[in-house]
């Protein structure tokens, strides 16, 4: 709504110009304040139809309301308490810049108006443009931000029904909802087809997270057999560490085994942990804060 | 008489339970749906049985009272949360004795019954046009704040949308930030009391005698000194000489006094020799001349009365050239449509007007 | 700042032992969790028993016979609470209970099956408030505070700093020093938390953190007496600036 | 959500007549027909499991003292978990400067001591020992047994 505090008394007879300057952005495009449209319009708002759709999802009222905070959240509580403090201490650096990720170049405007809304060119090297990375302060210390599980089935290539029992896991262990997941490519060798269902996938954030979390590190993982911790090469170099299970891990999830007979077939996955982090590191430290443990000592390696 | 509170840790202020300096209408009417809400310890303290649990005071019929379940734990936790959201309340009352810049303290009268739940009650379950001032008083800040918020969810787009698609805002005045609700109904004519809806068809017979307006501010206006001016253009009046068309006034009201509450504008509302600016002329289109669109702007006069009004007059009205002319700011607008119908003869002949001409299509020459 | 040459550099540590147990709810927090569990409670899908148990099986019989059916809907009958809807035995209008069957227990209480029984959260150490016990206050940090002597005052252990030894070195090899060598703790960093000029002699006190995971404590000559206490405790124990100074170091 | 009867029609090595017995999946008379392979039954269980379908309770209709009474609660809890994150930040803050100033004094009044301690830490992991606390304490709560590692770490 364009108001500011007072009632803002709008000059009606002429429309204020603003002198084109170069801070103004690129020159050469219009620099007037808009004069119309100054209240956004929701249509859904005004549209009599689908009256459950007006409340937003955390109102009562709404069909697809799901109440939050159900239960005392120790994992976030052991973060906020201990981990963070730790955190910042361990990743204080004096003094520390931000260190500039390799970034698109801007076209020199001086040297000729054509170059004026020409698109950016690469950047130099053979990478593609980087993040900037920020020293921790007391305001982005490193959080984990979501986890995904992703069970991509590959003999659902020719059965397809098993994305059905994959879905049914993921629900099972998690105590979320699934959504299904389909091959894109065709690749005729490998007798894939693309727009088939070929497993589930998951998010997770908040209590189901950390529950994931906790049942992972303190009952899945400890009976893994000669299980080496989550490797160090581990990581996406933007602050996200992944690591897979087994077929045969999925059984040691409490949900699994307490039923074994309806899992006759189990599915392995891949968990992605995505962190509020800006390198790999800082997502390891903080990982490692939940009793995840990583392969420290990847050198000896078991007989 | 300071009541026990629910804690036991002795004689606590209860600042929303006692109105000897807050308005009446910050607590909820009827004395069953009080206790209903906060389960008062009066009632329980001093009858020795607990009050057989009667259904909400909201559902009137017995059989939903007795069928009806509320969650449960949920009064525990409202006691709990209300208490945490008095103190606060109190706390923002303590500051407000040391604050003396006005819009300053508006806010914090905002901020402190805004999350009082009797307020909340009284706002959204009562009408908040035809507003009854027990329950939801405009004067104080917190309705003002609660209304301009339910006004902005819906009806301030749907009138933004429909002065825009109908090109009310550039052919009229060139744009509006709108800061007052405008609404209008035509009783007189036809006796049917319902606000019209902004860009609706109405009748000749609907809008043959004057409309009446209600114009409720939402900003913390000077009450006493502000005066404000309502015209109503029509810019659709065919102009033959130039062969397009052009602006007429239709009708215009200058001077108007308004309050928080009392804002409705109808004949007892104002008198006619200092108040009327020109008389009110109904819509009278001609047979295909096409749809014509009546636009309602209400504009807060700088001064208590209008510069020059002499040079006034109905038929070529230019109303931007008035508007800068007084200074006018405008705050709200209204838009109709009226089209020819057959009862159109009867309005014209009934103020004595001309006959109305029939336009049909000329072949280019 | 500090002068230019203070006359000593001291090490302190602050030795943490983290919680055992998850932290005390508030009574808005406790009654509120209480409330949102109940209305997800009510909002849940039913549980879909013939999934779990078979149709036929001995183990769908003791499910079905530990469970309290609703009302079902019969005709002709009025019903004042609203009529019964129900769905795989269950009323939708309201939560569902699911009462898992128990056996009756066992002789020997070893068996997997034996009912859970948590264990209490108030240790010995608490009832007799023994000051010096690591198993006490187990929902909060403790923190170790020392005093040297009768006359002297309590404070985080510190040292003196040789030459060459780096500031975290010479924390945790002091505090082996008066200490025993009992004490499995983990230095969080090497770089100090926070710095303390002493007003009397000048000397700058460099605090660094670490935390203790195994082991204890045990003074070496006796007159060093020594206090696991938590965030509130200390506040009674140190004098006030120095409490100022440090309260925000320390966690809940 | 995956919606059960398209999967079912999509599935290609099961003969259709038998995909409309299916549809009625659940009645008696499945049970004495030609039957379906076990394999398909179970995931057509699996799929009922799943769906919403006579599982949902009914839409939550809360009369108007009950909605206020909701709303005050969350509008408070909101409140209370705003003042809980300021407190939070302004420890954190205050924590941030402590080491910043102990920096700066390290490194004017001991360059050596200075250089020590600005090692970069990057790669530094918490150990497993860090235990994340539990609703009840374990039955040994702590282990005083702790003998030093030869290699001193």
């Amino acid at each position: 709504m364009f108001r500011n505090g007072s009632a803002t008394t709008f000059n009606t007879s002429k429309r204020g110009f603003f002198t084109s300057t170069i801070l103004r952005g690129k020159p050469g495009c219009a620099l007037v304040p808009p004069v119309h449209h100054l209240v956004k319009i929701d249509k859904s708002k005004l549209s009599p139809r689908f009256p459950g759709l007006k409340y937003d999802k955390d109102d009562i009222r709404s069909p697809a309301y799901h109440p939050k905070n159900t239960h005392q959240d120790r994992v976030q509580e052991h973060y906020l308490n201990t981990l963070q403090s730790d955190m910042m201490l361990m990743n204080y650096s004096h003094e520390a810049k931000t260190e500039k990720g390799l970034k698109k170049r801007t076209w020199d405007v001086s040297k000729s108006p054509y170059h004026v809304n020409r698109p950016l060119r690469r950047p130099q090297g053979p990478e593609g443009q980087r993040p900037d990375v920020h020293p921790i302060i007391w305001n982005n210390i490193p959080s984990i931000d979501n986890v995904i599980l992703n069970c991509y089935v590959a003999e659902s290539r020719d059965n397809e029904l098993l994305a059905v029992s994959a879905l049914l896991q993921l629900q099972q262990i998690t105590g979320c909802k699934p959504s299904i997941i389909y091959s894109k490519s065709n690749v005729p060798n490998w007798k894939i087809r693309s727009g088939r269902q070929m497993g589930a996938k998951i998010k997770l954030t908040g209590l189901p997270m950390h529950q994931f979390l906790s049942t992972l590190s303190e009952i899945v993982l400890p009976r893994i057999r000669k299980y080496r911790g989550i490797k160090l090469s581990s990581g996406d170099s933007l602050g996200n560490i992944s690591l897979g299970l087994t077929a045969a891990d999925v059984k040691f999830f409490p949900e699994i085994d307490a039923n074994q007979d309806l899992w006759p077939k189990t599915f392995g996955f891949h968990i992605t942990i995505n962190t509020t982090a800006e390198t790999d590191d800082r997502a390891r430290t903080l990982i490692s804060g939940f009793q995840l443990p990583f392969d420290l000592e990847p050198s000896k390696k078991e007989a | 008489m300071l009541r026990r509170s629910l804690h036991s840790t002795g004689l606590k202020q209860e600042i929303w339970k006692d109105f000897t300096k807050r308005s009446e209408s910050l607590s909820v009417r009827s004395p069953i749906l009080k206790q209903f809400l906060f389960h008062d310890n009066e009632v329980q303290g001093s009858s020795t049985t607990k009050p057989e649990k009667i259904g909400p005071y909201s559902l009137r019929r017995y059989n939903s009272k007795i069928r009806y379940k509320a969650p449960e734990q949920i009064d525990e936790t409202f006691q709990l949360a209300y208490s945490f959201l008095q103190d606060r309340a109190q706390n923002v009352y303590n500051k407000l004795n040391n604050v003396k810049d006005a819009i300053e303290e508006t806010k914090l009268l905002v901020k402190a019954e805004i999350n009082n739940p009797e307020v909340q009650y009284n706002f959204q379950f009562s009408d908040k046009i035809d507003n009854n001032p027990r329950l939801i008083d405009y004067n104080l800040p917190v309705y003002r704040a609660l209304g301009l918020k339910h006004w902005e969810s819906r009806d301030q787009m749907l009138l933004m949308q429909r002065l825009e698609t109908l090109h009310a805002i550039p052919d009229t005045l060139p744009t509006l930030v709108p800061r007052a609700n405008v609404m209008v109904k035509f009783p007189y004519s036809t006796g049917v009391n319902k606000w019209v809806e902004p860009g609706e068809f109405l009748s000749s017979n609907a809008t043959q005698l004057e409309p009446v307006f209600k114009i409720q501010e939402y900003d913390t206006v000077d009450v006493e000194k502000q005066r404000y001016t309502v015209l109503i253009v029509n810019p659709d009046e065919p102009d033959l000489a130039t062969d397009s068309f052009k602006t007429t006034l239709c009708y215009g009201l200058q001077n108007l006094k308004l309050g928080y509450n009392d804002n409705v504008i109808d004949a007892r509302k104002f008198n006619s020799e200092d108040n009327v600016l020109i008389d009110y002329l109904p819509p009278v289109p001609e047979k295909n001349a096409g749809k014509q669109r009546f636009v309602v702007w209400v504009f807060r006069q700088p001064h208590a009365t209008l510069k020059d009004i002499s040079t006034i007059s109905r038929d070529p009205f230019n109303i931007r050239q008035f508007v800068k002319l007084n200074e006018l700011d405008p705050i709200g607008a209204h838009i109709w449509r009226s089209e020819w119908d057959t009862n159109v003869a009867n309005v014209r002949e009934k103020y004595d007007l001309p006959q109305g001409r029939v336009f049909s299509k000329v072949r280019r020459p | 700042m500090t002068t230019k040459a203070p006359s000593t550099i001291r090490a302190a540590l602050v030795l943490a032992r983290t919680p055992i147990v998850v932290p005390k709810l508030t009574k808005f927090e406790s009654q509120y969790i209480k409330y949102k569990s109940e209305l997800e409670r009510r909002l849940m899908w039913t549980f879909p028993a013939y999934y779990y148990f078979k149709k036929g099986t001995m183990s769908e019989y003791k499910f079905q016979s530990a469970q309290k059916k609703p009302i079902s809907k019969q005709p002709g009958v009025w019903y004042p609470e609203g009529i019964p809807d129900i769905k795989h035995c269950r009323e939708r209008s309201t939560k569902q209970e699911v009462i898992i069957p128990k056996e009756t227990p066992k002789s020997d209480d070893t068996s997997v099956s034996r009912p859970v029984v948590k264990n209490p959260a108030v240790t010995r150490a608490d009832e007799s408030n023994d000051l010096t016990s690591l198993e006490r206050q187990l929902r909060n940090t403790l923190y170790l505070l020392v005093k040297s002597g009768s006359k002297g005052e309590w404070k985080f252990p510190s040292f003196d700093v040789g030459s060459n030894q780096p500031l975290h070195e010479v924390a945790e090899s002091g505090i082996r020093e008066i200490g025993g060598n009992k004490l499995n703790t983990w230095t969080v960093s090497r770089k100090p938390v926070k710095v303390l000029n002493d007003g009397k002699d000048g000397s700058l006190e460099f605090l660094i953190k670490s935390r203790i995971f195994s082991g204890e404590f045990v003074p070496k000559n006796k007159d060093t007496e020594f206090k696991w206490l938590t965030k509130e405790e200390i506040k009674d124990f140190v004098n006030k600036d120095y409490y100022d100074n440090t309260e925000y170091l320390l966690d809940k | 959500m995956l919606s059960t009867p398209r999967l079912i029609t999509r599935c290609k090595n099961v003969d259709t007549s038998i995909l409309t017995i299916i549809r009625t999946k659940r009645t008696k008379a499945n049970k004495n027909s030609t039957g379906v392979s076990p394999q398909m039954q179970r995931v057509v269980t699996q799929l009922s499991v799943m769906s919403a379908r006579k599982k949902q309770p009914k839409m939550l209709k809360l009369s108007n003292e009950d909605l206020i009474k909701h709303q005050t609660i969350e509008t408070a809890w909101k409140i209370y978990q705003d003042k809980l994150q300021g407190q939070r930040t302004l420890r954190l803050k205050k924590q941030y400067f402590a080491v910043k100033e102990a920096m700066d004094t390290l490194k004017e009044v001991s360059p050596a001591l200075f250089y020590e301690a600005n090692v970069d830490e990057s790669g530094k992991t918490f150990p497993m020992e860090l235990r994340v606390p539990t609703d009840a304490p374990p039955r040994e709560i702590w282990h005083y047994d702790y003998t030093l590692k030869t290699t001193e770490t």
